[in-house]
């Protein structure tokens, strides 16, 4: 029995360390395996590694799983982990380079037996483990390492997961075979097909006609047809978010001006605007209409729930009269026009919700000029400076992964604020955020992560919109789908229905 | 008229305009925006990760210098690597050249004769009932938006019917080392909705042109003598009205299966065909500088040849046209 | 032979559609034009729509007091006055670019086909050219280099349509600079130009006035294409084709009229666009004009 | 075949009459036309441009445009009702028992067919159980008879590339091959040389002897009614005014019209050559003679072949036969210069080279002061609007998408310089003078009857007011009283306004009537020369006699 797919992961590369990007992860999962899993949760349970512990602020120690072995028949050791590890951190040439930061820290891997490696890092590293359940492992080829062209072309990849490599057209199918040795028992399906189908439409064409038994990326808008003609459908709210961000270091901002239309200095470094046109944003027509209900409304990084996130944080309906008056209070009682931009088609509801925005902030007198531009038109002109608002999107492991990103001070030392495009500075949450930090996995380090969020979001340097669900379609022969908050698509959430 | 000068004279033009080609291909790309960004995660990636990309990409260099490594590569047969894709761009350009070709191949094959022999009849019986209704089905057709005509044709062929596979190139078989589709049923079962979708548009017009021809040239004196020859009215209408108001015609169907070739993103990308049309829209859209100069490339060159071959069509047809180098 | 002229002058010659299709052509312009002033609700003003009231049904009651004839789109824009306001930039766009682009391309490629030679080895390489350069690729130089704006729309539409115009006139350019009715021009004391546009172009005319309204509902479809990907209209302010591109995705849910009723529209506009110009195409042929 | 009892016509019209339906009110074309036509009969049909007589063919072979209506009477055709454009009867009968020599020759071939391949598929057409093979045989043979030189090596040429008169042939060879019972003929001498022309009608003489053939035969030319006619009817208006036996309609006739029409025939005065002394060639008319005035055009050694048409690997070397071979002319200020010869003896070809729409690769051309090197198209900017030239096919040389009035306001406009809106008076001046109805100015080409056309285009010429004219058989589709008409407006304008002309004709009486100085070609050569009297009276030239014997001479004096 094949499993058909229909996925919009366009998947670019064989190599599994050249781009982080969910396309490719996402299918290449089949086909090799991560020391470290993240469950439904994004709790880490083990994967190839069946323990780990901390020795020291800076060394780690893993245990391997025993009688594990590739699919070409050679047995997994911890040889493997240490040539995955240098192949990242020492032979991978830029362009690739997305997996750079996982390992870039680390000082020194060792295998002191087959089954145990070490791992030494530069400083404190509390969550090395989280970075291992991005990396894939490799089998160490006998001499030199294996070049990306060399996994594109010539021999087929081979890792240690459920199912093996069995064809690939790039940018349009990857075909699987099941692994009959694979460590965690039998693999449901004897072989896998996935199709890339970009196209919405076609994807839930497809899925209707029952050509495939499994579409991803279902358009929300197409939910209540496609569960007419009998398909079923599975949703979670994804570990990312999809928020606006302001320029707040900028004097002046292009298209920021009074309502005659002369430039204005840039309001947004008041935090009373900003929390104004937070509160004067309306999420619920966001997730309830733009994304046809499957979509939360945020008030945070993550959904609530998730490790880190904190419960105190609610997303509140609209309060247009109080942000009428924050507004006016903080000197701008007419308000003010500004441009929002945003990418096209790149995210769920991405153009629509730029002018739902529009509509919200009209209410409290901001007039906004959405401008929707293809998302690399839209990065090189913010990487620019060229927009004073924007709609962008952030996705990772853990909160405390997105918040260092996002929130903290822009470090090139300490790699944090990569996508603080707004240049926000806060000191006191910087610091907060690196005690967290620095607290092992634990209860006691999410709470340090809610406090940090709590405090940074009282600041509004972002308006959190909407945290959108993934959505999975499935047809008869498809028993059962279980979703991952960080949207990947594979054979194995898959189990075939019992005749 | 020479055969072989005018091909040396085209030859060196197309030279000409394919290096015209690379300058426009290439400083758009680069005054679009900076591809890196699509290149890298941008929602996880460091700004070093970003800084390190573009150097490896050579996109820190000034544009001239890049071209000229670009020509420079060229010249040696090497469109450089996909941004995106990490295959030989040239390689991948070729890799999706059957699906398109049979696709827009077959569409015309269908269009052509189909359209012609519309527009004939209805010129012919201009102004009756088979006249009306073609004309009326054909500016109905034309209308119709295409991502509309293919979502219909999936609703109508696929959903609803199950007759037609909705989308997909279904089991290929090959051919001069490529997979093609049409070679196999179930191929060919595919193609026929998106070659449809495809022909549909392109009856219509070509019927357009040959009815508005057919009146035109029915009512010239030659056909009139034609009649009074005593040639049967089918005669008249392939041997001489078709011949005479082939040149449009025949222009528009190199237009249009160039289009085809090229730009049939909406119907490659709604019946999942992966042809070039969709791999130069989401090139240019990723800006993925190497694949899309490969294309371009492609495209020119295809562009340059069909349009040389209506050239040749036209100094057959009539003698009268000098055939121009 | 009674039958015949009886058609021939009994009624219109194509029967009550042309006359209808101009009607409905006339119609669509009125309308357009008077968008605002008989549009329930003004769709590029934020403050006239209620998000909550998205997607509704055929029917329904808004909040601005008056009724969604047609239902409302997935943002709360009533789809009546989408399509009104829709049309003027749709019309503005479509029939400016089409207009343009034919004029530039009738000229070169009825001049390329006189002068022959060099001039029309240049002019055809351009069209070669032209022809390969993806619309998609022009826009984005022309919006990102040039800034957004209707003008710059038109002007990639203009690029991307006029080498179509200039390749199908040439064709049959080529055989009509033969015959000696353009020779017994030459002798007169004519302008060169008036060569090519009172004699030449007449009479090679006719198979491009045949594409000029197909090409119009092109334009509208590739502005449509380019305001989908973020380089066209702006979003906020769709033309007609923008809302029927956004409809599009709502074709197979159960909103059906978030994409009939504009796409409905759009079909019945270039429908007219056409029978018109097929109109026009006959009285310029001279042998059915005095019909 | 048996000959059928006389008193059953083959073809009987009774009570024909047609009308035009135009936008705005329709246009009575013919009125009440009677005859019959008999087996092996040859029926003439003269009368004055524009009365009605190639709609009348039209109407008999049923291919009337749409927008003629017929309004009373029948047309019989052995018995049954033809004439109606699509009933399928009279489509059987097209071709195979009725066929048409229309008098527009060149618009009636297929721009894009071989000659051959045209004449090959009427043969197939109307004999369906012929072999390709004999077909081809058939139209070779056909192609022969018509007199095109050297068949074998035209069979595959375009119509363009074919001289007007060879054009013509071609189409009469095309009626000839369905061996029909009846042909209509339209004007299919109008564009031969007088040998051709004998050669022609001699032909058809023989069909009708030998195949009982009937013709109907549209002419202005009397010579050829009194040559081959049975019987004549004459038209004006669209009405028969007379008809009868050839004899007594030429010798006696009764109407005012036919009277007229008979006067104004151009007759030719032919004086036997005084014998001479000197042997050899009887050029002996040096050119001096014949320009009084000094030459304003002169053509040195011109020389044209034209390369063979067609794709090929490699730039090809040979051509085909020379249309012109080292042709020199000189043609004098404020004189007609004619040119006559043989069909296809390249008196068109120096005409256009002469107005420099033509290239050759030798010679020279000087106009004036000015000197051209005539290899080099497209460098005469300085003689724009300085020559003018009537074509030889009226038809096509006027702009189909323009009406009479445009064509020709712009020749005033442009030619002669005229301010826009001034143009009026001269140009209803020229209507006039021509016999052009004004309402005719709102019409396009292909509203007009031949002579119309034709007259047209002389219009276009003179309004223009060119220096220089080229006419390439501007008279042939004119009845003789037009024709007379004509021939007073050129004289006059050649005086008044000092134009110099060259006039291609095959009409000998014409040429006598209107030429100072004559030049005779011949297969491509300038065969003879001098001033006209000389030419007519006294030129021993073997061809040029042969020329003026072959005139039909019941209108030689
Ligand atoms: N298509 C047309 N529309 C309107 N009037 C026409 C049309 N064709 C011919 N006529 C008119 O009908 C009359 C008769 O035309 P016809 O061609 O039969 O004349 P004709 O006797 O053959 O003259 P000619 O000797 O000059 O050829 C003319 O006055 C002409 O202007
Ligand atoms: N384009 C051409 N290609 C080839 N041969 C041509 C072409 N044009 C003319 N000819 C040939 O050149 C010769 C001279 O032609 P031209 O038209 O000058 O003859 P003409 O004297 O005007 O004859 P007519 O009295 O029949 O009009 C003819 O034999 C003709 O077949
Ligand atoms: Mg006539
Ligand atoms: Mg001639």
């Amino acid at each position: 029995q094949e499993l058909r797919v229909a996925t919009a992961y366009k998947l670019m590369t064989l190599d599994p360390h050249y781009a982080n990007l969910n396309e490719n992860t996402s299918l290449l999962s089949h086909i090799y395996e991560r020391l470290v899993y993240q469950d439904e949760q994004l709790n880490l349970k083990p994967g190839l590694a069946t323990s780990w512990e901390r020795l020291s602020d800076t060394q780690w120690r893993f245990r391997l799983r025993e009688n594990v072995r590739f699919q070409d028949g050679s047995p997994f050791t911890a040889n493997d982990v240490v040539y995955t590890i240098e192949r990242i951190r020492d032979f991978l040439k830029p362009p690739s380079g997305g997996f750079q930061s996982y390992v870039s820290g680390i000082k020194s891997v060792s295998a002191p037996d087959p089954l145990t490696v070490i791992i030494e890092t530069k400083t404190s590293a509390p969550t090395l483990p989280l970075a291992f359940s991005s990396i894939f492992i490799m089998p160490k080829p006998p001499v030199g390492f294996r070049t990306t062209e060399e996994l594109n072309a010539e021999t087929p990849p081979v890792g240690t997961g459920p199912y093996k490599f069995a064809g690939w057209s790039s940018g349009e199918t990857l075909k699987l075979a099941r692994n009959d040795d694979y460590w965690g028992g039998k693999p449901a399906w004897p072989t896998v097909t996935f199709r890339v189908i970009e196209s919405p439409a076609a994807r839930v064409a497809a899925l209707t006609t029952g050509e495939v038994d499994v579409a991803d990326a279902i358009p929300a808008r197409d939910v209540g047809a496609l569960k007419q003609r009998g398909a079923k459908i599975e949703s979670v709210g994804a570990a990312r978010v999809n928020f606006l961000q302001f320029d707040v270091a900028s004097e002046t901002l292009p298209g920021v001006t009074d309502k005659s239309g002369e430039p204005i200095a840039n309001p947004f470094r008041n935090p009373m605007v900003r929390k104004a046109l937070a509160m004067a944003t309306d999420r619920g027509i966001l997730t309830d209409k733009i994304l046809a209900g499957y979509g939360t409304p945020a008030s945070q990084l993550f959904p609530a729930g998730l490790p880190g996130t904190s419960a105190n944080l609610v997303a509140s309906p609209p309060k247009y009269d109080e942000a009428k008056a924050l507004l006016a209070k903080a000197g701008y009682p007419d308000g003010f026009n500004l441009v929002l931009a945003g990418p096209a088609g790149r995210y769920p509801g991405d153009g629509e919700t730029l002018q739902a925005v529009a509509q919200s902030w009209a209410r409290i007198g901001v007039t906004v000029r959405p401008i929707a531009a293809p998302f690399s038109v839209f990065n090189t002109k913010r990487a620019a400076g060229e927009y004073a608002v924007w709609y962008g999107g952030c996705s990772g492991e853990a909160v405390d992964i997105m918040l260092d990103a996002l929130l903290a001070s822009p470090d090139p030392e300490r790699g944090t604020g990569a996508l603080n495009y707004g240049n926000y500075r806060n000191e006191a949450f910087d610091k907060m955020l690196a005690r967290a930090e620095s607290i092992r996995e634990g209860p006691e380090r999410n709470r340090a992560l809610a406090d940090a969020t709590e405090f940074v979001m009282a600041d509004q340097p972002i308006i959190p919109l909407y945290h959108f669900h993934h959505i999975v379609g499935h047809g008869k022969r498809v028993g059962s789908y279980v979703m991952h908050p960080r949207g990947w698509t594979t054979a194995m959430q898959t189990l075939p229905a019992t005749e | 008229m020479a055969l072989i000068s005018v091909a040396m004279g085209r030859l060196s033009q197309a030279f000409l305009l394919l290096l015209v080609m690379s300058v426009i291909g290439f400083i758009g790309i680069h005054s679009v925006g900076n591809p890196v960004f699509n290149v890298v995660n941008i929602e996880t990636a460091t700004p070093e990760d970003i800084q390190r990309a573009t150097i490896a990409l050579g996109l820190d260099q000034p544009v001239w210098r890049q071209y000229l490594l670009f020509i420079g590569n060229v010249v040696t047969g090497n469109f450089g690597t996909s941004y995106i894709y990490h295959l030989p761009a040239f390689g991948l350009v070729m890799s999706k050249l059957p699906a398109t070709l049979e696709l827009a191949s077959i569409a015309m094959l269908v269009a052509a004769p189909v359209g012609t022999v519309l527009g004939l009849l209805a010129g012919r019986r201009n102004g009756t009932l088979l006249d009306r209704t073609i004309l009326k089905t054909s500016v109905f057709a034309l209308s119709i938006p295409s991502f509309w005509l293919s979502m219909m044709l999936i609703l109508l062929g696929a959903i609803l019917t199950g007759w037609f596979p909705s989308g997909g190139r279904g089991s290929t078989a090959s051919l001069l080392g490529q997979e093609w589709s049409f070679l196999t049923w179930n191929g060919l079962w595919h193609l026929t909705l998106p070659a449809l979708a495809l022909a549909i548009p392109n009856i219509a017009l070509i019927a357009r042109l040959a009815r508005s021809g057919t009146i035109e040239v029915e009512s010239l004196d030659f056909t009139r003598f034609c009649r009074a020859k005593g040639l049967s009215s089918r005669r008249i209408l392939f041997r001489h009205t078709l011949p005479n108001i082939s040149v449009p015609i025949v222009t528009v169907i190199g237009l249009q299966f160039g289009g085809m070739l090229a730009f049939a993103v909406v119907v490659e990308s709604i019946f999942a065909w992966p042809g070039i049309g969709k791999l130069l829209i989401d090139s240019i859209q990723l800006l993925d500088r190497p694949v899309v100069m490969a294309t371009l490339t492609f495209i020119s060159v295809a562009f340059v040849a069909l349009n040389a071959l209506v050239d040749l069509f036209y100094a057959v047809l009539d003698p009268r046209v000098r055939l121009s180098a | 032979m009674k039958a015949e002229i009886i058609r021939v002058l009994g009624k219109p010659p194509y029967g009550p559609t042309l006359t209808l299709s101009k009607i409905v052509l006339a119609a669509y312009v009125l309308l357009a034009l008077a968008a605002p002033a008989i549009a329930p609700q003004n769709p590029y003003d934020p403050l006239q729509i209620y998000g909550w009231e998205a997607s509704s049904p055929p029917g329904t009651t808004g909040s601005g007091g008056y009724i969604y004839l047609l239902g409302t789109d997935g943002l709360g824009r009533d789809i009546v006055s989408s399509i009104l306001y829709g049309l003027r930039i749709s019309l503005l766009v479509s029939i400016t670019s089409a207009a343009i682009a034919a004029l530039i391309g009738l000229t070169a490629g009825v001049s390329a086909a006189y002068f022959g030679k060099w001039v029309d080895v240049a002019i055809m390489r351009l069209v070669d050219l032209q022809l390969s350069l993806p619309t998609i690729l022009v826009a984005l130089i022309a919006i990102v280099t040039l800034g957004p704006g209707i003008d710059r729309i038109i002007l990639a539409l203009i690029i991307a349509q006029w080498a179509t115009y200039a390749r199908v006139v040439r064709g049959v350019a080529l055989s009509e600079t033969g015959k000696s009715y353009i020779d017994a021009a030459r002798l007169m004391r004519l302008p060169t130009s008036r060569i090519i546009f009172r004699h030449l172009l007449p009479n090679s005319i006719a198979p491009a006035v045949t594409l000029i309204p197909i090409e119009v509902g092109h334009a509208v479809a590739l502005e449509a294409t380019l305001s989908f990907l973020g380089l066209g209209v702006p979003i906020d302010k769709p033309s007609l084709g923008a809302t029927v591109a956004n409809g599009f995705q709502y074709l197979l849910t159960g909103q059906y009229w978030i994409s009939l009723f504009p796409g409905l529209a759009l079909v019945g506009l270039i429908a007219s666009i056409n029978l018109v110009g097929e109109d026009v195409r006959r009285r310029l042929d001279p042998r059915s004009r005095s019909i | 075949m048996t000959l059928e009892p006389a008193d059953i016509p083959l073809l009987e019209v009774k009570n024909l009459g047609l009308r035009y339906l135009s936008a705005s009110s329709p246009a009575p074309i013919l009125h009440d036309v009677s005859f019959e036509l008999g087996r092996g009969e040859i029926l003439g049909i003269i009368g004055e441009s524009g009365a009605g007589k190639s709609t009348l063919g039209n109407a008999i072979i049923g291919l009337l445009a749409p927008e003629f209506q017929r309004t009373t009477g029948t047309i019989q055709f052995d018995g049954k009702a033809v004439g109606a454009a699509d009933d399928s009867g009279s489509s059987n009968v097209r071709g195979r028992r009725i066929s048409a020599i229309f008098q527009d020759h060149t618009a009636s071939l297929d721009p894009l067919m071989s000659v051959g391949a045209q004449l090959e598929e009427t043969i197939l057409a109307t004999n369906e159980t012929l072999s390709r093979r004999d077909a081809r045989a058939r139209a070779l043979e056909l192609m022969a008879r018509v007199g095109i030189p050297e068949p074998d090596r035209r069979y595959r040429d375009y119509p363009h590339q074919f001289s007007g008169g060879q054009r013509q042939r071609v189409v009469i060879a095309i009626a000839l091959a369905g061996s029909p019972d009846i042909i209509i003929a339209d004007e299919p001498t109008s564009a031969l040389d007088a040998t051709v022309q004998k050669q022609i009608l001699g032909l058809l003489r023989n069909l009708v002897e030998e195949t009982h053939v009937s013709i109907i035969l549209v002419t202005h030319d009397m010579g050829v009614i009194s040559e081959i006619a049975d019987r004549v009817l004459v038209m004006r208006n669209g009405r028969v005014v007379e008809q009868g036996v050839t004899s007594t309609i030429l010798e006696a006739p009764r109407n005012a019209y036919t009277r007229g029409l008979l006067a104004a025939v151009p007759r030719l005065r032919i004086s036997k050559p005084v014998p001479e002394k000197k042997t050899g060639r009887a050029r002996t008319a040096p050119s001096s003679d014949c320009d009084h005035k000094s030459p304003t055009v002169t053509a040195e050694g011109v020389s044209k072949a034209f390369s063979p048409q067609g794709l090929h690997w490699r730039p090809h070397q040979g051509t085909i036969g020379f249309a012109l071979r080292d042709v020199n002319i000189q043609i004098a200020r404020g004189a007609i210069t004619g040119i006559v010869g043989e069909s296809g003896s390249g008196k068109t070809t120096i005409g256009r080279i002469v107005a420099g729409l033509d290239t050759a690769p030798a010679g020279k051309v000087t106009i004036g002061d000015n000197a051209f090197d005539v290899s080099q198209n497209g460098r005469r900017t300085g003689l724009l609007g300085r020559v003018q030239m009537i074509f030889q096919d009226p038809a096509v040389s006027l702009n189909p998408r323009m009406t009479i009035a445009e064509t020709l306001r712009e020749s005033i406009r442009f030619g002669a310089g005229l301010a826009p809106g001034e143009e009026r008076p001269d140009m209803m001046a020229m209507m006039d003078r021509l016999g052009l109805a004004r309402s005719l100015g709102d019409r396009h080409p292909h509203q007009l009857s031949g002579g119309q056309k034709q007259r047209v285009a002389i219009a276009r010429a003179l309004l223009a007011r060119p220096e220089i004219v080229i006419a390439d058989e501007p008279t042939s589709a004119l009845d003789v009283s037009v024709q007379a008409e004509i021939v007073q407006l050129l004289k006059e304008s050649i005086t008044e306004r000092n134009i110099s002309m060259i006039f291609i004709s095959h009409d000998l009486a014409l040429v006598q009537d209107l030429c100072s100085a004559v030049y005779i070609f011949r297969d491509g050569r300038v065969e003879d020369s001098g001033p006209s009297d000389f030419i007519f009276s006294q030129s021993r030239n073997p061809y040029t006699r042969s020329l003026i014997d072959a005139r039909p001479h019941r209108f030689t004096h």
